[in-house]
This record gives C-alpha cells, sequence and structure tokens, in this order.
C-alpha cells in the first residue's frame, strides 16, 4: 500500500532509533500503526514520537491480561495517524516507568491501569485508586482474568465484612 | 480533590468512580450482538458514538466493507445526536446559572431532534439504529422530507440563540473569564472536544482520522480562541450549524442500495483501535478478540474522562467560587454528584463536601 | 430577548398534557414485545440473543409458552430481528408501567386448539 | 351604637380588606403569577386544580399544612419555631397600612412610611436568623446571603420611597394617596427613575431571579429555608406570597396614586387589583428574562448604580419642585 508513506516513515525511523528493542511493528490499515516494543525502551521511544513525528496526544492507556504477562498499549494520536505502543510486563510483578513528566495528561490512565491491573508505575507523582472505592481489598484486581465476578464479591464482602446479596 | 490555601485552589487531585458499573468486564461475558446494547449504555446522551465505535471496531476485524448508504446513514443519525446532545447542554448550562427560560427554551428546541430520531431509529435516546454490518433500518424518503423540515427550524432557532447568547449581559457575566485553559496546558493534559476546540486547538477526529461518510462531507472545525467558559458555549453552539450543514450535503448525496451486509457470528481472533468524535470529545476503543464470540478484552475511555486533568489545571490557581461553573462547562458527561474532598494546607484538615455544598460555599466566599 | 418571551406568550405552549391528552408514538418506534405463538417454533434464538435476559422458555420445542419481563427489557428489538419465524412483533405502545411487580411480567400462552 | 362600630372595625380588619381578603389576594397572584411566567416559557402553569388551575397554591397550601413538620435536633429551638410566624406578621401588618379599598388605609399615623420599610428590613433579619437557627451548612449561607443582599438593596429602596414623601409633604402613605388623588397627578410621572429603582429593589427583597441568591435551587437546595418543613414551611410560603403583594401595593400606592383612578365611579378596590396585576406582571417577566447574578455583582451592581441613582432622583425632584412652586 504506497499511499501510507507517511506510516512507513515512522516504522522507519522507530527502527532505526530503537534496533532491536523494537519487538515488532505493523501497519494494520492507512492511519493506523501497532508496534511493540521492550519496556526498557519505552521512555525514549514515546519522547522520540512525541518530539520527532508530532504524536502528542495520549488518548487513553489500555492494559490486556495475556494469561503470563499483561501488554501494555499507549495510544498516541498526532494529526492523523493513531500509534498504538504495546509494552509488555511480566504479570508475577509488574512494573512500567511513567511517562507523566512528558505527557502530563497519563496521570489519570495510568492510575486506572493500576488499580485495575496491578501495573506499579514507577515515579507516578500519585499513584492511588481512580475508580474503586478507598475500602477496596488488598491486591484484588478485578480486570484479571483469574478474578471472576462473583470471586470479587465474596472478596468485597470479606473487606467489608457483611454479606452482599 | 482540591487543596486549598484559603481561597486559592492550590491544587487538585481527580477522584472518580461513583457511576463505575464495571462495563469493561461485562463486556467480556457478552456475545458481539449483546455487546451493541450495553455500549450504547455507557452514556445516555452519547448512545449513537459509542455504538458506532463498538461497530466500526468489530467490522474493522471482521475486514468487512458496509454498504456506502449504511455509512451515511449512521453519519446523519451521528451529527443529530450531535445536536441534540449540544441543545441539552446549552440548557443545562442556562439553568446552571439560574435562566430557567434558557433551559425550556434549548429542551423544547430540542424535541425536534428527539421525534426526528424517534421516527428514524424508533427510539428517542438510545436508537440501537446500528447493527454490526450496516443499519437496522433504512431511511424512506417521507423521513428525509421531515428531516429537512426539522433542519430548516433548528436552524433558524440556532441563529436566535448565536445571536443572542453573546448579548445577554447576566449569562457573559458569569462566563467570560472563567475558567481559562490555555492552548498550551490544552495540549499537554490531552484535552479532547468542544473544550480543547474552545482553547484555540483545532483537532477533530470526524477531519483527521474519518470514518462512515465523514470523508467525503465538508464541513469546517469550529474553534474559538477565548479559552473560557463563554468561548466552550460559542463552540457548542456554533457546531449545531456546522451538524446541520453535514445533515444538509449527507441527505443530498445519500447513495441507494442496502443498509446492511448480513454477517457471520464469530469474530476472526486480532485486535482493533477505533476512534470516534462524540458530542464531547474524541472517543476510544479498543477491542481484542480470539475467535469466539465475545470479546476477550474491550476498553473504553470516553471523552469526558479525558477532560478531567484540564478542568484540573482550569481550577487550580482559580478561586473555589469558579468550580461548579467550570465543572459544568466540560459537560461531564456521567453523574456529576461526586464528592469532593478537601485539604486545607494550612489548617491542615480535611472535610468532604458534595457538589451542592461546593456550590454554597463558592456563593458564599463571592459574597465577602 | 424580550420579543422572544413575549412571541411565545402568543404561540400555543409546547408543552403536552400528559395523562390527558396522549402523546401519539410516531410508526415504527420500539414499544411493546408481541409474541404470535402460533409463529412461535420454540427454538431460543431469541432468548440467546436478548442483552436484557428478559424472555424466558416455559417448556420444551413447539409447545412451550413464552414470558416476557417488562422490568428487564430494554426494547432494543433484538429479538424481532433475530427471530427465524418472526413471530415476534413491537408495537409501539409505550404506557407499560404497572403498581405491582407480578403484572409487570407477561406470558403468552400456547393457543389451546393445537 | 359603640360596638356596632368596633364589630364593623374589627370585620374589616380580619375580614374584607383585612387578613382573609389579603391572603387570597396573595394566593392569586401567586398563581397569576406562575402561569403569566409558565406561558412565556411556552409551557402551561398549573391547569389541573379548579378552573384553569386557581387553586393550585391553595392546594399547596394545605398539602404544605398536612405534611409532617420535622425539626432537627441541632436546630435552635426557640427562633427556629417563631421565624416563621414572624416572617409571616411582617407583610400582613405593613399592608394594613397601605390603602387598598379608599383613600384610608386600615390603619395610618404620620410616619408609617417609615414603619413599612422598617418592617421590610425585620423580614431580611428574620430570614437571616431563621437560616442561622437552623444550624445547616445551606441554611446559614442562605441566611448570611439574605442579610448581605439586604445590605445591597435596602438603602436604594428608602431614598427612592422618600420622592412620593417629597412630593406629598408627608410620611404617611394614606396622605401621599391623598395627595396624589387631590393634585390628579401620580408621583410616577415626576420620578420615573425613583419607580424603576423601587421596581428592581423590590425584585431583590422579595428574593427572585435575578436576585434570588439566597435561595438558589440549583445552588444551595433552598437556602435558608431548608430545614424548614410542613407547617413553618407553609407560613414562609405565604408570608413570601404576601411580600409580593406588599411589594405590588406599596408600590402602586407610592408611585401609581394606590386605589384611585380617572374615572369615580369604578370603586377604589378594582384600581388597586388592576395596578398591582400589571406591577404582578412586570415581575414575572422580569423573573424570565435575566439569570441568577452573583452575590458580589448584585450588593456591588447596587451600591455602584442603584444608590447614585437614587440620590440623583430625589436631587432632580428637589429642583423640579423648586423651580415648579415658585
Amino acid at each position: 500500500m504506497s499511499e501510507n508513506k507517511k506510516e512507513q516513515e515512522i516504522v522507519e525511523a522507530l527502527k532505526t532509533k530503537l534496533g532491536q528493542s523494537l519487538l515488532a511493528a505493523r501497519i494494520q490499515r492507512p492511519r493506523r500503526i501497532f508496534a511493540t516494543v521492550s519496556p526498557s525502551a519505552l521512555l525514549d521511544s514515546v519522547k522520540f514520537l512525541m518530539e520527532s513525528h508530532g504524536l502528542r496526544h495520549l488518548a487513553t492507556i489500555t492494559a490486556v491480561d495475556l494469561g503470563k504477562d499483561i501488554a501494555v498499549y499507549y495510544h498516541l494520536i498526532g494529526g492523523e495517524i493513531t500509534m498504538n505502543l504495546r509494552a509488555d510486563t511480566p504479570k508475577t510483578e509488574p512494573k512500567l516507568p511513567t511517562i507523566v513528566p512528558m505527557i502530563p495528561g497519563a496521570e489519570l490512565y495510568e492510575r486506572e491501569v493500576y488499580e485495575m491491573f496491578g501495573v506499579i508505575f514507577e515515579g507516578h507523582p500519585d499513584l492511588t485508586h481512580l475508580i474503586l472505592p478507598d475500602g477496596w481489598p488488598e491486591n484484588v484486581y478485578p480486570m484479571r482474568k483469574e478474578w471472576k465476578t462473583d470471586a470479587i464479591k465474596n472478596e468485597i464482602a470479606k473487606a467489608l465484612g457483611e454479606k452482599l446479596e | 480533590m482540591f487543596t486549598v490555601d484559603g481561597e486559592r485552589v492550590v491544587d487538585v487531585k481527580i477522584r472518580l468512580g461513583y457511576v463505575h458499573r464495571g462495563g469493561e468486564k461485562a463486556f467480556e461475558a457478552r456475545t458481539y450482538t449483546q455487546g451493541l446494547y450495553l455500549v450504547e449504555r455507557i452514556c445516555g446522551i452519547c448512545a449513537m458514538a459509542h455504538q458506532l465505535c463498538y461497530v466500526n471496531n468489530v467490522e474493522a476485524l471482521m475486514g468487512v466493507e458496509i454498504p456506502r448508504r449504511a455509512d451515511y446513514i449512521r453519519t446523519i443519525i451521528a451529527e443529530l445526536e450531535r445536536i441534540h446532545s449540544h441543545l441539552l447542554w446549552v440548557g443545562v448550562a442556562g439553568h446552571e446559572i439560574g435562566w430557567d427560560t434558557l433551559f425550556m427554551y434549548a429542551w423544547r428546541d430540542r424535541e425536534v431532534v428527539l421525534d426526528l430520531m424517534e421516527l428514524i431509529t424508533g427510539n428517542r435516546v438510545l436508537h440501537a439504529s446500528n447493527t454490526i454490518g450496516g443499519v437496522r433500518r433504512d431511511l424512506t424518503s417521507e423521513m428525509i422530507s421531515r428531516i429537512r423540515k426539522g433542519m430548516k427550524l433548528l436552524d433558524e432557532r440556532t441563529n436566535y440563540y448565536k445571536a443572542m447568547v453573546p448579548k445577554e449581559r447576566t449569562l457573559m457575566k458569569r462566563a467570560v473569564g472563567v475558567g481559562i485553559l490555555k492552548p498550551k496546558d490544552a495540549v499537554a493534559l490531552c484535552a479532547v472536544g468542544p473544550t480543547l476546540r474552545a482553547s484555540g486547538i483545532k483537532r477533530d477526529v470526524r477531519r483527521d482520522d474519518p470514518y462512515s461518510a465523514y470523508d467525503e462531507t465538508p464541513f469546517d472545525v469550529i474553534t474559538y480562541d477565548g479559552c473560557d467558559v463563554a468561548s466552550r458555549v460559542l463552540v457548542r453552539v456554533d457546531e449545531i450549524l456546522e451538524s446541520i450543514k453535514i445533515l444538509d450535503y449527507a441527505l443530498e448525496h445519500l447513495p441507494s442500495g442496502p443498509v446492511a451486509v448480513r454477517l457471520p457470528r464469530g469474530v476472526p481472533a486480532g485486535e482493533n483501535v477505533s476512534v470516534v468524535e462524540a458530542p464531547r470529545g474524541e472517543d476510544i476503543h479498543y477491542l481484542k478478540s480470539n475467535g469466539t464470540d465475545k470479546p476477550e478484552r474491550y476498553k473504553v475511555r470516553a471523552p469526558t474522562l479525558a477532560n478531567w486533568p484540564a478542568v484540573g489545571a482550569m481550577i487550580k490557581g482559580g478561586f473555589v467560587a469558579d468550580i461548579p461553573i467550570v465543572i459544568a462547562a466540560i459537560d461531564p458527561c456521567m453523574s456529576c454528584t461526586d464528592r469532593m474532598t478537601f485539604t486545607d494546607i494550612r489548617a491542615a484538615k480535611s472535610w468532604q463536601w458534595s457538589r451542592d455544598e461546593l456550590r454554597r460555599y463558592s456563593l458564599k466566599w463571592r459574597g465577602k | 430577548m424580550q420579543n422572544e418571551l413575549l412571541k411565545s406568550l402568543a404561540k400555543k405552549p409546547a408543552t403536552l398534557l400528559y395523562p390527558f391528552e396522549k402523546y401519539d408514538s410516531i410508526p415504527g418506534s420500539r414499544g411493546k414485545v408481541v409474541i404470535d405463538m402460533t409463529k412461535c417454533i420454540g427454538c431460543g434464538l431469541c432468548i440467546r440473543d436478548c442483552p436484557a435476559f428478559a424472555l424466558e422458555m416455559v417448556g420444551k420445542g413447539p409447545t412451550c409458552d413464552m414470558k416476557w419481563y417488562i422490568t428487564r427489557c430494554v426494547f432494543c428489538g433484538q429479538c424481532v430481528e433475530t427471530c427465524p419465524r418472526s413471530a415476534i412483533i413491537q408495537e409501539t405502545t409505550y404506557d407499560l408501567a404497572g403498581a405491582e411487580k407480578a403484572a409487570l411480567m407477561i406470558e403468552y400462552k400456547r393457543p389451546k386448539s393445537s | 351604637m359603640a360596638w356596632e362600630v368596633g364589630l364593623l372595625s374589627l370585620l374589616s380588619v380580619l375580614i374584607y380588606p383585612g387578613i382573609f381578603f389579603l391572603v387570597a389576594v396573595a394566593l392569586f397572584y401567586q398563581w397569576v403569577d406562575r402561569r403569566f411566567f409558565a406561558r412565556l416559557q411556552n409551557r402551561y402553569g398549573p391547569i389541573y386544580t379548579g378552573p384553569k388551575g386557581i387553586l393550585q397554591p391553595v392546594a399547596d397550601l394545605i398539602k404544605l399544612l398536612a405534611k409532617e413538620d420535622i425539626e432537627p435536633s441541632a436546630v435552635d429551638r426557640q427562633i427556629f419555631r417563631a421565624a416563621p410566624v414572624l416572617i409571616l406578621t411582617m407583610p400582613l401588618a405593613a399592608l394594613f397600612m397601605i390603602p387598598i379599598t379608599g383613600n384610608w388605609a386600615l390603619v395610618s399615623f404620620e410616619g408609617d412610611l417609615i414603619f413599612i420599610i422598617f418592617l421590610m428590613t425585620l423580614i431580611a433579619i428574620l430570614a437571616f436568623l431563621g437560616g442561622w437557627s437552623s444550624t445547616n451548612t445551606f441554611s446559614t449561607l442562605g441566611g448570611m446571603r439574605a442579610a448581605l443582599q439586604a445590605l445591597g438593596y435596602e438603602v436604594p429602596l428608602a431614598v427612592s420611597f422618600m420622592g412620593p414623601a417629597i412630593l406629598a409633604g408627608s410620611l404617611s402613605v394614606s396622605k401621599i394617596v391623598q395627595w396624589q388623588a387631590s393634585h390628579g397627578l401620580w408621583a410616577i410621572l415626576l420620578n420615573p427613575l425613583g419607580f424603576g429603582i423601587v421596581i428592581v429593589a423590590f425584585l431583590a427583597e422579595l428574593e427572585r431571579i435575578p436576585f434570588d441568591i439566597p435561595e438558589a435551587e440549583t445552588e444551595i437546595v433552598a437556602g435558608w429555608q431548608t430545614e424548614f418543613s410542613g407547617r413553618k414551611l407553609a407560613l414562609i410560603r405565604l408570608a413570601l406570597d404576601l411580600e409580593l403583594v406588599l411589594a405590588s401595593g406599596l408600590a402602586t400606592a407610592l408611585f401609581l396614586g394606590g386605589p384611585t383612578g380617572p374615572i369615580p365611579i369604578i370603586p377604589g378596590i378594582v384600581w388597586f387589583m388592576a395596578k398591582t396585576l400589571v406591577l404582578v406582571l412586570i415581575f414575572a417577566n422580569l423573573r424570565a428574562l435575566f439569570a441568577r447574578f452573583r452575590i458580589d455583582q448584585m450588593v456591588s451592581g447596587s451600591w455602584k448604580y442603584l444608590v447614585p441613582l437614587s440620590i440623583f432622583q430625589i436631587v432632580m425632584l428637589e429642583l423640579l419642585l423648586g423651580w415648579l412652586s415658585f
């Protein structure tokens, strides 16, 4: 597909910049790029995409529970290109550097991923619950695959100390 | 949560979740057809935007081309919904500052759009007009003439509002210079929709990343650079006029042909991201499917969530008194009776206020 | 704005005196779900597709009766689309509110003759 | 013979131009206000209870009287109970000094205009006390704002009242009405600006939009009235309606010549009702036209504009009188 040369250009630039830590990259359709990077290269790839390619707007951060590890997608949008940057972290102790210093708008999204999936974002100014209530039991991450709805309900009941109907 | 130093707001921390229904977990337990009606109920007013985003996602994964006529009908319903959502907000903003007449008039004019919606989709608000692979009902010529008649009336009414609002001194006294969001903050905090465009930044998903029939419909993106509540009102009123223009164009060039394509039930494994311009801003959905008839992961980020950090920036440094009006100005699309906790750094004590208590404090402070 | 106020004095009020003047719903609007038990073959497709689990089958196969829960139904019309025999139609009646819960579940029985 | 006169005056206090009649007029004006305000907004307004909904205010009153009267425990009992009753008596007392049926009010003495102004200030103070005594954050704030607002509108109101008083050379409302009747000249012609200021100030006194800040329902639930319920709320609501009659009655008496009219055969009461009705319609129209001000805009607005204007009006009146009579 010749007409999305701008997407090609970005992917090439990412390849030269990151070399082997760019694990995969594909152009799904015009204006959509999916790229997977190793967590260590996350920060400078986000900085690189922001500065040299104008992908300033972070639409949101999505986390997906793949069973063994957790894939975290950073959806960066600039002009008409939507870049979905993916970084995987092991589920046993999920850790990722925060991008709040570069994109202040990411603060809420990181908090949401933290409380739903348990991914610790190092350096986040204030990593607390965004949506779940204060009395939420410790390390119960509802969006993880192993937590079925009734298991969560028992946890809440235990935490609250009475039976939920 | 606001940290205040006397009257000046020093710091804002966002605490949400009072309307959290665990939607994303529910998606994983529903088939794609059932998901259609769940996604629509994420927000009552912009139901069509969410459903359009969902349907784009699933169709992209199935790699199916939907008939051009269905694209046009979707654009028509999406624009009708934008008009109804903006008119609703103009009314609510009027009520917010005690001007019930504007509320009554705006909501009376909104009835025109709601009746059209019921005619086309069978329901005033939650239209359920889309299905995977197209649209559920066709537009008959009688419907098209009714829409045109409705649009003429709405055009005249919206022009009346556009002329009247800036001249209305009492309204302007409460809106000009309140809740300033500088362009550089708006970009850094990833604000979206009319809130972003009221700070002079020209970003609209319908033009940047066109979907349905937006690639063919000519329209221009409205921006004001007042960066305050007043310009947010004007942006929304202008966008109604813009939507009417899009509707006229779409009705003019409505191609003929079928409205839906029959599709198999299962969705091939894969992942996809779709972005749509909801009335309140850019709405992004991420879908990951595993080949079964239930999605493996469905992430929704409604436009209002993107604007909450921007609200923080607008309020920080401002006065406690302006908080209620500024929050209403981004047109939050969820139950906004959120609790707000204040911690006064000097008195080192914190107290919890509901939105109404906050408002009362704001009016009291203004009294000093 | 003042002349707008005076103009609306002359106009007929836009509001509807609801219980006394009924709102004549627009044809095609999705209201009450009616199942024609002569056509229904009891396949249960509609029950599977209903996003709100508002339909229920009593008994098996072509001799079954159907239950429709008004309190759960979201009036999306998916059952109308899914039914292979198009036995389900949606009328435009919208005032289905009831006082007690029992009245809010309509049972569609098989006609006795068959 | 003496007891017939006594009975007659008792009856006139209790029934005709007295309490019963005033309450009926107050409820009627509330109905007129709500329907006109509704029609301005292109909707119906009360329409079911009685012909054209005219009994709606009565129905509301009876409903409130029947409703449970909850007294929160933390409330300062004495003031909380006394406030509604007092708030009701103030406008009634003031209304006795306004001529309704003929040139003479029920009670008139030199200086009753000042007494009426005093009563109106008392209403604002009682509103503050009512709010303060119900120890609820909403109502204390509402009460404070009511007091603040009173500071805003009292001064221009009093100054503009002086216009007709100077004209008639007396401080008694009945005498002012007499003067206007005998000279066949309405006070509004000589100080129109005063009439305008009085209307704006009365809007603030009646706590109506654009000055319903003490009771802004989208902001502080019901302001100082939040904790009142049942019978107490019924009394307060009735008091507010009576205040409307008081405001329009006073404006009619001072500026529009009270219950007198060019054609003598029509009785005074009809003139009074006609003029006050026009004023009630004006109030309702203003209520539909404006949005609510913030309290700081209201107070600064009144001190920056209303006070100088009212003083200017008095000075102009003096110059006019000086030039006219000598």
